[in-house]
């Protein structure tokens, strides 16, 4: 059976003034109908990845892979007109700030709309219908209510769940959410996280989950790729995340304090150049 | 977590009653200082014009006893203070004297010339932001590219041109060259007398009427200066556009969208615009201001019965009351613009509307 | 000497682009080069950045430059001749005046007009915007309340009422448009300041008990200067603009001064036949003040990276 | 392209500010009366030294010369159907006389208060009007005056229906203001014309009046449109917007001359364009820069360009075609003799003077071209432009160095620029008679009583000769730099018939207009 | 009982009629370090400004070292006493000045001479290299950020620190060396911590004892061996301490 998404040598770079910087130097990896989580510190190519799948980096960048395929079809050979069917369609991703992702001038029940309209012939009220079904499968209290507000008028939470509901309602095969709780409660991040684990559960999709959190990557996913400096410098079961055998992996285990240690200093994590080759 | 939202919204409706009251007081606070402030301004300058306004009455070879009288007549051998008290019981009714130039009650002139301007700043408006927005879009999408050059530099032109150059250029070349358009005034002398307007905007009155080929003659007079003033809010608004359209273009919300799947087209036409257009109606209102007063100039090179030139005119005969009048006119319709653009704004603003 | 240069200059580029400078005046002259890259890299703007530079030159030599005096001609004998014609290269004006001459020694008024507009409106409309928006409450209240009395005003009658109180001439003129061009700076300054306010490098600055003044002359005052530079660079352009329009309704400077503008007022009744007394100190003004709108422009950008983009 | 029943002039008549004719007194309104308004009499078109009836059929003066009976023409009708009977003319006297606005001077002159003005100009009956004057007057003189247009004649009947009532002061003792303001924008003439409509710098339309006495106009309307650039009224005339452009510039009046269709006109004016230099101040005092001034002028260049064609030279204060004019023009260029006569002066190095100048043409191109001449003989001359309104009001006021300007004979008898030019009685500042002589502060000495004299002399000759005395003193030690005297200039379109231009601006008549 | 650091007794601050705090009260012995835990908007950093007068209290009193203080009105000895580091390392530095300007600020309102050896020592201390004196903030890291912002406080030498989420815009592998730094700085000067965070784990590393908060009123305030004991009072408490433990998958 061929994967959902199959990853190989993806490279991005962007032309700066200093030259070109490469963000994504060579990542590989294959995903199934699995959480896969990928995690790595700040600036290490996580989100670049993920934009690269979808085809949403910046137009001035620079994007080779030996092969980016989302099941048979080529991502990087597909025409711009096919490869924008496909993302809300069979391709979604959730972002990291509901605030700021969600447009503030439109009201939140025409913004889930929208994107069943534009992949799919449905009359209003079936969208509407199914746009309302979808805040309920997100558990929105109020569907009816908060179709019609605003984002600045829901709470962080809320516009997380409302964020996923858009971009689920297509029932895309693949969901690509990028740090999708972080700006959010820890107490609220984790309702969030319940509803996103029932939905890939309940529609067997695929999902990349990138943060920067470890502890919560492995407890959510059921792999994990390490990400340093562009590339995939560790890919473990969450299961054996104690297992990891890269010192950047191990460095970041450690250095995290924990309610029950007692641990002064903490340890921490001593770069080394030659993880970056 | 949903007592937490219901306390939210409990709050915002709650602060929402009184906030209203304060920014309706507030406001008022700010219309009554800011036009009590006009008049003081413009009853200093008034006095301090080292011109007689008495001569500005009875002409430049009146005797020199009936200047004299006059000046009584006027007041202006009282007291600064009382003369002030006079002058803003006055205003503050909506009398600003009469004019000496017209002999009419300064308000029945400027309600009979500022359809004139209103017209032409309209006309003017409509062309720059017509033109100018979807340049500026161009601008912004195309950022960098020779598109994007070619309408900065329009736009920069717009900026550095003097207009009463470029009018009478275009006045030459238009009008006495290849005759395309009308001059001077807003209607030819053929139809003055067979076309009554109504409400002052010939446009409007000569469609409403139904009299095209007074139409056509009203629209062969205003396109020169329309289109004039047209470039130069197009100048602004276009810069403008670019501006705000590259602010929202770096949205995370345009990542969104376009994660979506939703085409470039409707991603800039209706995401993007509809967000940039929220501060572009402040733009575009201001430039409708700036018209207003800026066609100033314009009104004098193309004979246009406006504000303006009833400004100009009266600055130039002396006619103090006139002037004071029609500045604090366009001094009024400036903060009524700018209240109009907040609303404006406040409906195009869905953040703004429960506050 | 060639060679000490190759290897003299990229020591140098580097020195200033360096990430870990050694020394304030490295740390600053490294921040100026940045900026002058991103302007320099702006084709337009070094083009605008030229045209003042040349503007300067020509007012500074006007007296090497001019070929005739800008103020005695000759009434009867070139009157109105084109350009080129009896070795006018602009041709002359209605009282036999060499009209390039007269731009050469206009833009001496010109330039004075704008510096003397920018140093006496841009240092009022910060002073008033920083404070004003630092302080809150009822200064503010009272500072914008007037800021808005002014903005309220139609600029160019205000200035034309103003002129008409304080009798015509350049320096009245000056003071006129300067006094009606600060409010803008000062509601520019306020709202950076709003923004700047409740930072929390202002709030740190404060929790090392920096007095007021303090934090609105030392740290929020520098952080407004750029976008009014820019401001006021754009604006000179306006400035020129509304001096001309002055002179054009008779109201700048007095005669001879070969005011661009009132050069305009007086050539404009010949524009029918003899275009070029109009249309020289025209295409004058409009050089100027394209420069300065180029050069405002590329400051933005290169001042402003939100604006430019990354 | 203008309608054929319709004359089209475009006109800068931005100095309308009344068209009461009691009132009124401004060169745009005087046309605009004239060709409205009917008086007792007017200038003969073909000989302007005579005087002809116009409402009046003939007049008798008394022996005294104190009386003067008009006997009006039987039938006549105002606009409005009213006949015009001698009441009429009296009323309008005694409104003019009491209103006591700017031109009510010309009346009183005569001895005529708002106390005896029922007395002394009266109706004798249906129509006969009497009016008593108390000197013995030249009659010229006061037929002359009597063609201005303060005498014009107004319905009396239209006018009170509309007059206000007022509540009488020391100033004003009447209860009523005459239809003051009713007039100031209304119209109760009987002349070829009625007043339609004027709207300030915008239009005056004029429609023809069917109860009028005399030839009906052929146009059944004209239109005055505001025009203030001689460019835009080129432009219009030329592209056929309108028919005729009164305001033209040499430049455009040349070139409107070399273009098909289009002819011009032109008639010399009463108007003199001179600087005065206020003796106020000492270095202008000196006899000897007073002449040197008058040598610094370049008066051949400016003749052959500033004024081409709008100007003739003109060095006296009377303008051609006025009683005892002179016509003689001793200052030419000169700047050698004019350092000669500033050394003489103890100022030989030059000093510094301000001029005000009203921001129009020609005025700043001369004062330009003055500053530039000046310069040549070390005197800095500093132009203060300013428009008309604040250069008078300094002038007014003699706060000034140097005032260029022009002065317009009030009527036609050299008596009204005499006066004005040489008749200064109390050169204090508090003194009363604000002619241009005090303004300048010059006492005219002898002058003065000349002036007086030469109104009571009834022999035109003698008369004549004063005046001639008078210009040639004033032209010699006067500080009056007299300049040119005003051609108005009109091109208009050649469909036009029978358009010319009269020696006044109460003179431009209309009415004899026709279209092709 | 040792002398209070800090005393905070009932109080309140409003914004337009909204309570952020709502009579809260604390007590914090000199040399402790105390933390402050709680969700996003109970009031947390509220209650760190109304200390150090950036926002205005309108009742209850405040105690620094025995000194009264009210409103937002603090002297100079207050300043040379408490100082604070903020959340944001990118929005807590000026933009247009370098490192030395930064930490030439502080001294030059406080009249200090000894200045260039002052900015050396405080750079030394935060692990900075004096390479990093003449850079601008956007020169820097995060973590680098955060260091230069711990140096200004600390160049006054104050005794309280009051740390608003020191660590949470920062990667896993910098919190740990930011929070050693801290550590390292209070056993050096003997300096007494208030710290807010929303990571129980962190406070647990760095504190003695926590407040817990919610809307703004402190609903616990506990030791940070109960705390491990899982001897908590309040379901609130309890709930944070499940959300840090991760994600557990309710399998159905
Ligand atoms: N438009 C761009 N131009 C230049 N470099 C870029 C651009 N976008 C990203 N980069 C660089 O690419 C690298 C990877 O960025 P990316 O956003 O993927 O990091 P990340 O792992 O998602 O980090 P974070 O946890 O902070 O989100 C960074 O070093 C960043 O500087
Ligand atoms: N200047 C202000 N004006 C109005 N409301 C404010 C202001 N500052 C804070 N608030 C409100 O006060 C409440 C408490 O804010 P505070 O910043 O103290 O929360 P916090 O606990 O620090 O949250 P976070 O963890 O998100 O930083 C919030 O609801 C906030 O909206
Ligand atoms: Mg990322
Ligand atoms: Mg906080």
């Amino acid at each position: 059976m061929t994967p959902l998404l199959t990853v190989e040598n993806l490279r991005v770079s962007f032309p700066t003034r200093t030259g070109m910087v490469e963000a994504v130097r060579g990542v590989n990896f294959t995903l199934g109908r699995e959480r896969l989580g990928i995690v790595g510190e700040s600036g290490s190519g996580k989100s670049q990845t993920g934009r690269a799948i979808m085809g949403l980096t910046p137009k001035h960048a620079n994007i080779t892979a030996d092969r980016l395929a989302f099941g048979e079809a080529d991502l990087l050979k597909m025409q711009a007109s096919e490869r924008r069917r496909l993302r809300g369609k069979k391709i979604a991703m959730i972002l990291q700030d509901p605030k700021y992702s969600l447009n503030p001038v439109m009201p939140i029940g025409r913004q889930i709309m929208e994107t069943l309209k534009t992949h799919e012939k449905v009359s209003r009220s079936e969208a509407k219908a199914r746009a309302l079904a979808m805040l309920e499968a997100v558990q929105i209290r109020d569907p009816e209510r908060v179709f019609n507000l605003y984002p600045h008028e829901v709470s962080g939470g809320m516009g997380q769940r409302i964020m996923i509901a858009m971009m689920l309602v297509c029932g895309p095969e693949l969901l690509i959410a990028d740090e999708p709780t972080s700006a959010l409660d820890v107490t609220v991040q984790l309702e969030v996280l319940a509803i996103l684990d029932k939905l890939v559960v309940e529609r067997g999709m695929g999902l990349v989950f990138i943060s920067h959190d470890l502890r919560l990557v492995s407890s959510f996913c059921d792999r994990v790729l390490v990400m340093y400096a562009g590339r995939v410098v560790e890919e473990l079961a969450a299961s054996r995340l104690s297992e990891a055998q890269h010192p950047y992996t191990r460095g970041l285990l450690n250095c995290l304090p924990k309610i029950e240690g007692d641990r002064h200093p903490l340890p921490v994590l001593e770069r080394q150049a030659e993880w970056k080759l | 977590m949903a007592l937490m939202e219901t306390k939210i919204e409990a709050r915002r409706s709650g602060a929402r009653a009184s906030a209203l009251i304060f920014s309706l007081l507030r406001f008022l606070l700010t219309v009554v200082t800011t036009y009590l402030g006009l008049l003081a301004v413009t009853f200093f300058i008034g006095r301090v014009v080292p011109i007689d306004p008495a001569l500005a009455i009875v002409g430049d070879r009146a005797p020199a006893h009936v200047v004299e009288r006059v000046r009584e007549e006027l007041g202006l051998n009282l007291p600064l203070y009382e003369q002030f008290v006079i002058y803003i019981r006055q205003a503050l009714t909506g009398d600003f004297g009469t004019s000496v130039l017209t002999t009419n009650p300064v308000m029945t002139d400027i309600r009979r010339v500022f359809p004139a301007t209103i017209e032409l700043a309209t006309v003017g408006t409509l062309i720059g932001a017509f033109f100018g927005v979807p340049l500026g879009v161009l601008a912004a999408v195309k950022r960098g590219s020779f598109a994007d050059q070619i309408v900065r530099i329009i736009g920069l032109i717009g900026y550095s041109v003097p207009i009463f150059w470029l009018g009478l250029l275009a006045l030459v070349l238009f009008y006495a060259k290849l005759k395309w358009v009308a001059y001077p005034g807003r209607v030819d002398i053929v139809y003055e007398y067979s076309f009554t307007p109504v409400t002052g905007f010939f446009l409007l009155d000569s469609a409403m009427q139904r009299q095209w080929d007074v139409f056509r003659d009203v629209f062969r007079h205003i396109i020169l200066p329309g289109a004039l003033l047209g470039y130069f809010s197009l100048a602004y608004i276009s810069r403008m556009t670019r501006s705000f359209m590259l602010n929202e273009l770096s949205q995370e919300y345009i990542v969104a969208a376009r994660a979506k799947g939703l085409s470039e087209t409707r991603i800039i036409w209706f995401h993007a615009l509809r967000n940039a257009a929220v501060p572009l109606i402040t733009v575009i209102a201001l430039s409708y201001a700036g018209l207003l007063e800026g066609s100033v100039l314009t009104e004098t090179i193309f004979s246009w019965p406006g504000l303006g030139l009833y400004i100009t005119n009266s600055l130039q005969n002396a006619d103090m009351n006139a002037v004071l009048g029609g500045t604090i006119i366009i001094g009024s319709v400036f903060i009524a613009i700018n209240i109009l653009s907040d609303v404006l704004y406040r409906i195009l603003d869905p953040r703004t509307r429960s506050r | 000497m060639t060679a000490n240069d190759m290897t003299a200059k990229p020591t140098l580029r580097q020195w200033l682009l360096s990430d870990r400078p050694q020394s304030r005046r490295q740390a600053r002259l490294g921040r100026l080069y940045v900026i002058w890259r991103q302007f320099s890299a702006n084709r337009l703007a070094v083009l605008g950045l030229g045209i003042i530079i040349a503007l300067l030159l020509v007012a500074v030599f006007a007296d090497v430059l001019a070929p005739h005096s800008p103020i005695q001609g000759d009434l009867r004998g070139a009157r109105l001749l084109p350009p080129g014609s009896g070795g006018y290269l602009l041709g002359t004006d209605d009282q036999g005046r060499d009209i390039l001459s007269r731009l050469i020694h206009g833009s001496r008024l010109t330039l004075f007009v704008v510096v003397l507009v920018a140093i006496i409106a841009a240092p009022i409309g910060l002073i008033v915007g920083t404070v004003s928006g630092y302080a809150g409450g009822w200064v503010d209240g009272v500072l914008m309340r007037t800021t808005d009395i002014f903005l309220a005003f139609p600029k160019l009658v205000l200035a034309l009422a103003l002129v008409a109180a304080l009798g015509p001439g350049i320096e009245n003129a000056v003071l006129a448009i300067a006094i009606t061009s600060w409010p803008p700076y000062a509601r520019i300054a306020r709202a950076e300041t709003m923004t700047f306010r409740n930072s929390d490098y202002i709030s740190a600055v404060r929790l090392m008990g920096a007095s007021p003044m303090r934090i609105v002359f030392f740290h929020i005052m520098p952080l407004c200067i750029s976008s009014l530079i820019v401001r006021v660079t754009l604006d000179m352009a306006g400035i020129i603009l509304t001096a001309a329009g002055l002179g054009f309704l008779g109201l700048g400077a007095q005669p001879p001064l070969p005011e661009w503008g009132a050069m305009i007022a007086s050539g404009r009744r010949f524009i029918l036949d003899q275009w070029w007394v109009a249309g020289m100190p025209g295409f004058a003004i409009l050089v100027v003040s394209l420069g300065f709108n180029l050069l405002g422009d590329g400051l933005r950008d290169a001042l402003d990276p939100k604006e430019a983009g990354q | 392209v203008t309608p054929a029943d319709t004359l089209v002039e475009g006109f800068a008549f931005d100095d309308i500010i009344t068209l009461d004719p009691g009132e009124a007194f401004e060169l745009s309104t005087a046309e605009v009366t004239a060709n409205t308004y009917s008086k007792l009499v007017n200038l003969d078109m073909n000989d302007t030294s005579k005087v002809v009836g116009e409402l009046a059929d003939s007049w008798t003066i008394s022996d005294d010369g104190l009386t003067y009976t008009f006997k009006l023409k039987p039938g006549l009708k105002f606009a409005s159907g009213n006949p015009i009977t001698a009441e009429d003319v009296a009323f309008s006297f005694e409104r003019a006389v009491k209103l006591d606005k700017s031109p009510a001077f010309l009346l009183t002159q005569f001895g005529l208060t708002g106390d005896n003005i029922t007395e002394k100009a009266k109706a004798a009956d249906e129509t006969t009007f009497v009016l008593t004057v108390d000197k013995a007057y030249a009659p010229s003189f006061v037929l002359n005056v009597l063609t201005s247009t303060v005498a014009s004649v107004v319905d009396k009947k239209l006018v009170m229906e509309n007059a206000k009532p007022v509540t009488p002061t020391d100033e004003y003792k009447y209860d009523t203001d005459f239809g003051n303001e009713y007039l100031k924008t209304g119209y109760a003439g009987s002349g070829p014309f009625k007043i339609r409509e004027w709207r300030a710098n915008e239009v005056v339309v004029l429609e023809r009046n069917d109860n009028f006495f005399g030839e009906k106009p052929k146009l059944a309307r004209v239109i005055y449109r505001h025009m203030k650039e001689s460019s835009g009224q080129r432009l219009a005339l030329e592209n056929g917007d309108i028919d005729v452009a009164r305001n033209l510039e040499p430049g455009d009046l040349d070139a409107v001359t070399k273009k098909e269709g289009i002819a011009t006109t032109s008639a010399p004016k009463g108007t003199l364009y001179y600087f005065s230099l206020n003796q106020k101040n000492e270095k202008l005092a000196k006899p000897e820069v007073i002449e040197a001034f008058k040598y610094l002028v370049d008066y051949d260049a400016i003749g052959e360009t500033l004024i081409k064609g709008i100007g003739s030279i003109h060095q006296t204060f009377l303008p051609a075609g006025q009683l005892g004019a002179l016509e003689d023009k001793p200052y030419k260029l000169d700047v050698a003799k004019a350092k000669e006569l500033l050394a003489k002066a103890g100022l030989a190095d030059g000093f510094t003077v301000t001029m005000d100048v009203r921001n129009n043409q020609p005025v700043t191109g001369i004062a330009e071209n003055v500053q530039q001449t000046l310069a040549q003989a070390g005197i800095k001359l500093e132009i203060i432009p300013g428009d008309g309104k604040q250069t008078l009001t300094k002038y007014r006021a003699r706060q000034h160095d140097i005032y260029i300007g022009q002065w317009g004979s009030d009527y036609f008898d050299p008596n009204s620029n005499a006066e004005t030019f040489t008749f200064n009685p109390d050169n204090s500042d508090e003194g009363k008679n604000k002619t241009l002589a005090w303004r300048n502060a010059w006492d005219p000495k002898d002058l003065t009583v000349k002036t007086q004299a030469a109104l009571l002399e009834k022999d035109s000759a003698k008369r004549a000769a004063i005046y001639e005395d008078l210009q040639k003193q004033v032209l010699a030690t006067g500080p009056f730099v007299m300049l040119f005297q005003q051609i108005e200039v009109a091109g208009y379109s050649d469909k036009l018939k029978g358009f010319k231009l009269g020696p006044s601006f109460d003179t431009n008549f209309v009415y004899t207009v026709s279209k092709d | 009982m040792t002398a209070s650091a800090l005393s905070i007794r009932n109080m309140v601050v409003t914004f337009d009629e909204f309570r952020a705090l709502d009579t809260v009260s604390l007590e914090i012995p000199v040399g402790e370090s105390f933390g402050i835990v709680g969700e996003s908007g109970s009031g947390k950093s509220t209650l760190l400004r109304a200390v150090a007068g950036l926002n205005r209290f309108e009742s209850g009193s405040l105690e620094v070292n025995g000194r009264a203080y009210s409103g937002w009105r603090r002297d100079h000895e207050f300043y040379r006493t408490v100082q604070m580091v903020f959340q944001d390392p990118y929005g807590s530095l000026h933009p247009r000045q370098t490192v030395d300007r930064l930490l030439l600020e502080p001294l030059a309102i406080h009249g200090f001479t000894d200045t260039e050896v002052r900015i050396e020592r405080a750079l030394d201390e935060v692990g900075l290299g004096s390479g990093f004196r003449f850079r601008f903030s956007h020169q820097l890291s995060g973590g680098q950020r955060q260091r230069i912002a711990i140096a200004r406080a600390l160049i006054l030498e104050p005794k309280i620190l009051l740390l608003d989420e020191p660590t949470s815009a920062l990667d896993a592998s910098i919190q740990a060396e930011i929070l050693n730094l801290l550590e390292q700085a209070r056993r050096d000067r003997g300096l007494t911590f208030v710290m807010v965070s929303h990571d129980l784990a962190v406070i647990s590393h760095m504190c003695e004892r926590l407040a817990v908060m919610k809307s703004g009123k402190v609903v616990e305030t506990l030791s940070v061996e109960q705390l491990r004991r899982h001897d908590v009072a309040t379901d609130y408490t309890r709930k944070l301490m499940v959300a840090s433990e991760g994600f557990v998958r309710h399998e159905a």
